[in-house]
């Protein structure tokens, strides 16, 4: 290759970026593609190949003070649709085996999914975590198939509040909160996450669902009761979007069911400033980032827009 | 249609064998399983008790599969104390294979306990298509030894030589599998060695093939939950062993620093093996 | 035919109606496949004709005290997967044109759908009702996309128990509750309902979602926001039967992406006493009713069961 | 893959034809829309306004099709005044269609205004078949006639007839279609009458042609909001037009006592025509 042409490559490769870069809730990213959190996301080496074959940013598992084994086997069922049904019980290594793994993180950009019961716990993941290089927090208030952690603590605002707020005391670093569909509403959870100091929204996670094989009568998860990811989940993950960003007016990142360029542009007409890939890694494998960043790339140039930031939220004005 | 295998498909169990005191076959009909490749894994639902992946087990009659499994904790053991007519629930087969070079044409299997399994299938395939099979299993002692017969007659048709050694010498050879791989790649050229047992065995093989300048094969086993490539429990550096494995290859595994000495418990931490 | 043969028809056909008769709630049906409100169920003709084809009850379109027009077009929009966003605004002809309608009804088991944004609204609903041959009411608190009627109230459990307790003091009729999921716990509201005197629940109804056009930006509803049903919605459906059921206590009809026999005996087991049809008619058509009941006839056969009611709630077991 | 008719497809508007001050014609290219049967609709969304059924128009361009639209309320003025290279959403096409009974030798086709759209494509198939047609175009004044030389076009192959009324007599035959098929039926024995336009119009038809034995087949017209058969806001007795129909015939319409006489509103409640 003649140098003229690496230069030329070069250049295209930087506009590439500059046209999908994203800049949103104190974060700054070459594109909007994102893992979401419990897929993939326990192990420095993944994360490593992941951000090779293009992610945004990484968000982990969610983690807990100390390690969780989670529920018994079944814990993933595969409905039909690209939807899965899970209830891992959110199992994790836990904070000292996880900042351990992402010590010698140097230029990813990962975020660190925060899991617990209590507003006293949080302080104490963060203070694990907050000296590594990390981009980020996302805390996870909508589990829907634990007791006592995710969504029974999302349900209660007040708790929230507290959550957050004790979050927010002991970091500077952007903290996202992960709202979920269940049985509070998620605009009224959104609304007192910002007020507590949140930068932004992560919509939505699971919901609270089930499946019975008809054959022996038995609830398929060893758990009975999961949460339901995937395409079916999308039409209610775009609504939240859309909401949370009209009326709270707060940066969200969209995540339920985005399986392709089309979603993604769906989700960031709708409002997101990015978009969680999660149960499409299942369907479509690990290059589902590139995929999609090609897509909205395509997208982007068809309607003459210079950067993907120009096309979030443009369904408001409808 | 098209069968989504990763939806649950309920089967009956037809038949069941007793390989060794430990250890029992359970047949049943399933097409998707039946046409399984040598290395791939069925994730097997024992209502009521556990998910656990299983190897898939040839069977003879067409369109049948079976799984072969040693009682070991909750989960085996509840496979194990199921009976004919009882119903498993079974989703893929997952993951890749075993693959037979172009040239190949002479092997060594090497193969402990239900790490048999895919090596069965895969000798299947040798012999359908002529290759020399040196098959070596390895037990502690002659009660634990099962599969000899039936690797014999799965090679009948390809010149073959099934080798057991026991470490207290009750039967066969005395010692480890790999004291008898020495010794046979020391006079004889093999073109791939194929191995499935434990991670401690398979890593002495790779090294000791490797010397000798001999591709390995090695089918790995890991925690698993989902099967399908997400949840990273069955991570080994940055691969995942359901979906890039379950079989690697000699670059690949000495590539992977956790081989033979680390894996993740279901938390997903770092943990020695013993 | 032989006078003998027609005899044994006769006989297998009264068999049949035996194995699918359902009893719950003070309501016995021939069979456990029900219209869902909204689908066709304005017109009495329409009534007819589904009960020809089959359908064991059949629940009207929701009735307000006034005729409402709805929202305008598009009201209706076709997702993947058999599944539908509405939005049309509880259009239906009122109180007075739908007693009309039906005066003249004999022997359909028609079940009325009420819908009303206070307590003093059921009352008068139901006397406009009450003497017509009716087998009861479905009240709906859960219609995601119209304020101040449906969901809102539904998420206000005193209100809910103010408007059942309303409802009740009107009539000996059967009352069902229609939940949804969204913003307030389907437990907390069905054992309400109980306490306020409600014969059974009907879970659920559709879901808030939302779907936007990625060519011209636009939200494809002309309410922007509707309800999702169909496919997607069914493992929802299932859990909640499944937990209200169990811990409330309560007859339950399942509703949300019933689409065929398994669906309706994964329903069952999960504890519904009946299964009620809407999405599916748009994909299968008004033979729903009989495939299913025909379906369901040869598990029980398989199944040695002598009637349907054996295997409702056979799940919780586990 | 088999694509999903109900999922809304944005098409481009690529040609517009003035056919009268107030009906102008949109063509866009979408494969599944000019398929469709005679009788058959669209369910066309008009971004930010509304969603109309439409009968779909045939268009000369391969793959293309068409709507007629005539101006009137908000939601097809708001189509009217759409411009070239502005988008448009369709769903469908919806219902059954025309039938052309075996023996069908020589038939008459009745309408008048956007009623027509459904009877063109019904007349090049009636073309193709080379059976005798005669077509009553009706109109209230001349300068509401339109699609006559498109018609005769469409009937270039066969034997044919085309013949416009209109009420005030400014153009061809003064008076009313039923009038001119009246007289038609009286001398010539047609197999069948199709027609589509005002339902009184259709009513009088069926009664005059059931006088006479000859069978109607009516493409019925009500308010629509699904298109796919699940709301019922269609319905006329206890058909769905969106999917029963739109086309019904005689033995049908007459069983239908509304037929002529009621529709409902959008609210479901029956009204009266006037
Ligand atoms: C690809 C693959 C193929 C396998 N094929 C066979 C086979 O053909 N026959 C056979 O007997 N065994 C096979 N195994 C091992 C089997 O899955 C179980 O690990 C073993 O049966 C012990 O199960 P348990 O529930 O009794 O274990 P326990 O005694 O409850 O636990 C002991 C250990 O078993 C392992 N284990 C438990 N659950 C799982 C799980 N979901 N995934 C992986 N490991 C687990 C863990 O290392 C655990 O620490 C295979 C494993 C893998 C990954
Ligand atoms: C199967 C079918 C095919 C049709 N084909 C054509 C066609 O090819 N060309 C054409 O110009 N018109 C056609 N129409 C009529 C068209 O759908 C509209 O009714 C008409 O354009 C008036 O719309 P509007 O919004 O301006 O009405 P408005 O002035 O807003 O309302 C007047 C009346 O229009 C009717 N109308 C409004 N919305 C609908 C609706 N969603 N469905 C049915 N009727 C409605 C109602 O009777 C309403 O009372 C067809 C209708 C049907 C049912
Ligand atoms: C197996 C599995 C594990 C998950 N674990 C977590 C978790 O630990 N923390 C969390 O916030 N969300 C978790 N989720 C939810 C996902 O992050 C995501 O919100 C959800 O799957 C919807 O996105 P999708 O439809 O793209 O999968 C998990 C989902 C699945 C399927
Ligand atoms: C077009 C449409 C109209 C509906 N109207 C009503 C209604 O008036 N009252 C009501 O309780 N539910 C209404 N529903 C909800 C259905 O009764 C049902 O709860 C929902 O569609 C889920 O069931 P399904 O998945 O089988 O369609 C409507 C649903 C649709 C799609
Ligand atoms: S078992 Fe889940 S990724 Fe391999
Ligand atoms: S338009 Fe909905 S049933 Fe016909």
């Amino acid at each position: 290759m003649f140098a003229e042409d690496a230069l030329e490559l070069r250049r295209e490769q930087s506009a590439e970026r500059n046209t999908l870069s994203v800049n949103f809730g104190g974060m700054c990213l070459r594109n909007p593609t994102i893992l979401a959190s419990g897929f993939l996301g326990i192990s420095m080496d993944l994360f490593r190949r992941l951000y090779k074959l293009n992610a945004g940013a990484i968000v982990s598992k969610s983690i807990s003070c100390s390690p969780i084994e989670g529920y018994r086997n079944p814990t993933i069922v595969s409905l039909d649709y690209s939807s899965y049904l899970n209830a891992v019980g959110l199992a994790n290594p836990g904070a000292d085996a996880f900042s351990e793994e992402i010590r010698e993180n140097d230029n990813l950009p990962i975020m660190v999914s925060l899991v617990g019961s209590s507003e006293k716990e949080f302080p104490i993941l963060v203070k694990k975590f907050d000296r590594l290089n990390i981009i980020g927090y996302e805390i996870n208030l909508s589990c829907p198939h634990v007791a006592k952690m995710g969504i029974e603590v999302g349900d209660d605002p007040e708790l929230v509040y507290r959550i957050v707020k004790a979050t927010r005391l002991h970091t500077t670093k952007p903290i996202f909160v992960k709202v979920g569909v269940g049985n509070t509403d998620v605009l009224s959870v959104a609304s007192v996450a910002k007020d507590a100091g949140a930068d932004g929204i992560t919509a939505i996670n699971t919901l609270r669902a089930m499946a019975i094989d008809i054959d022996t009568g038995i609830p398929v998860l060893a758990n009975k009761i999961g949460g339901l990811s995937g395409k079916p989940i999308k039409p209610l993950a775009i609504r939240c979007v859309y909401e949370i960003t009209k009326k709270v007016g707060i940066p969200v990142m969209a995540c339920g069911g985005i399986f392709d360029w089309e979603d993604a542009v769906e989700a960031m007409l709708a409002g997101a400033s990015a978009v969680q890939l999660g149960s499409v890694l299942a369907t479509e494998g690990l290059s589902s980032f590139h995929a999609i960043c090609t897509g909205i790339q395509a997208y982007l140039k068809r309607k003459n827009a210079k950067n993907v930031m120009e096309i979030i939220g443009l369904a408001h004005k409808y | 249609m098209h069968t989504n295998i990763n939806r649950l498909r309920i089967v009956k169990i037809e038949k069941i064998v007793e390989e060794t005191p430990t250890v029992r076959t359970f047949a049943f009909k399933d097409v998707a399983s039946s046409n399984a490749g040598a290395g791939q894994f069925l994730m097997v639902w024992i209502p009521q008790a556990e998910e656990l992946p299983m190897s898939v087990m040839i069977w003879h009659e067409k369109f049948y599969a079976a799984v072969t499994v040693r009682k070991k904790g909750y989960g085996s053991t509840s496979l194990y104390n199921k009976r004919v007519g009882e119903s498993l629930g079974v989703r893929g087969p997952y993951g890749n294979s075993f693959e037979i070079p172009k040239n190949a044409r002479k092997v060594m299997l090497v193969g402990g306990g239900t790490g048999l399994v895919p090596l069965l299938r895969l000798a299947i395939h040798l012999n359908s298509t002529r290759i020399d099979t040196t098959l070596i299993i390895g037990a502690k002692t002659h009660s634990e030894v099962f599969f000899e017969k039936l690797a014999v007659k799965c090679l009948e048709d390809t010149n073959h030589q099934v080798v057991v050694t026991t470490e207290d010498g009750s039967y066969g050879i005395k010692g480890q599998t790999t004291e008898a791989m020495l010794k046979l790649i020391g006079t004889e050229r093999f073109d791939t060695i194929y191995t499935c047992g434990p991670e401690g065995m398979m890593k002495k093989i790779l090294d000791l093939a490797s010397a000798s300048l001999i591709p390995v094969q090695a089918s790995l086993e890991r925690y698993m939950k989902c099967g399908i490539g997400i949840c990273a429990s069955c991570c080994i550096g940055d691969k995942l062993v359901c979906k890039d494995g379950t079989v690697f290859d000699s670059e690949t595994l000495s590539s992977l620093s956790e081989f033979g000495l680390e894996y993740r418990d279901k938390s997903g931490r770092k943990c020695k093996y013993l």
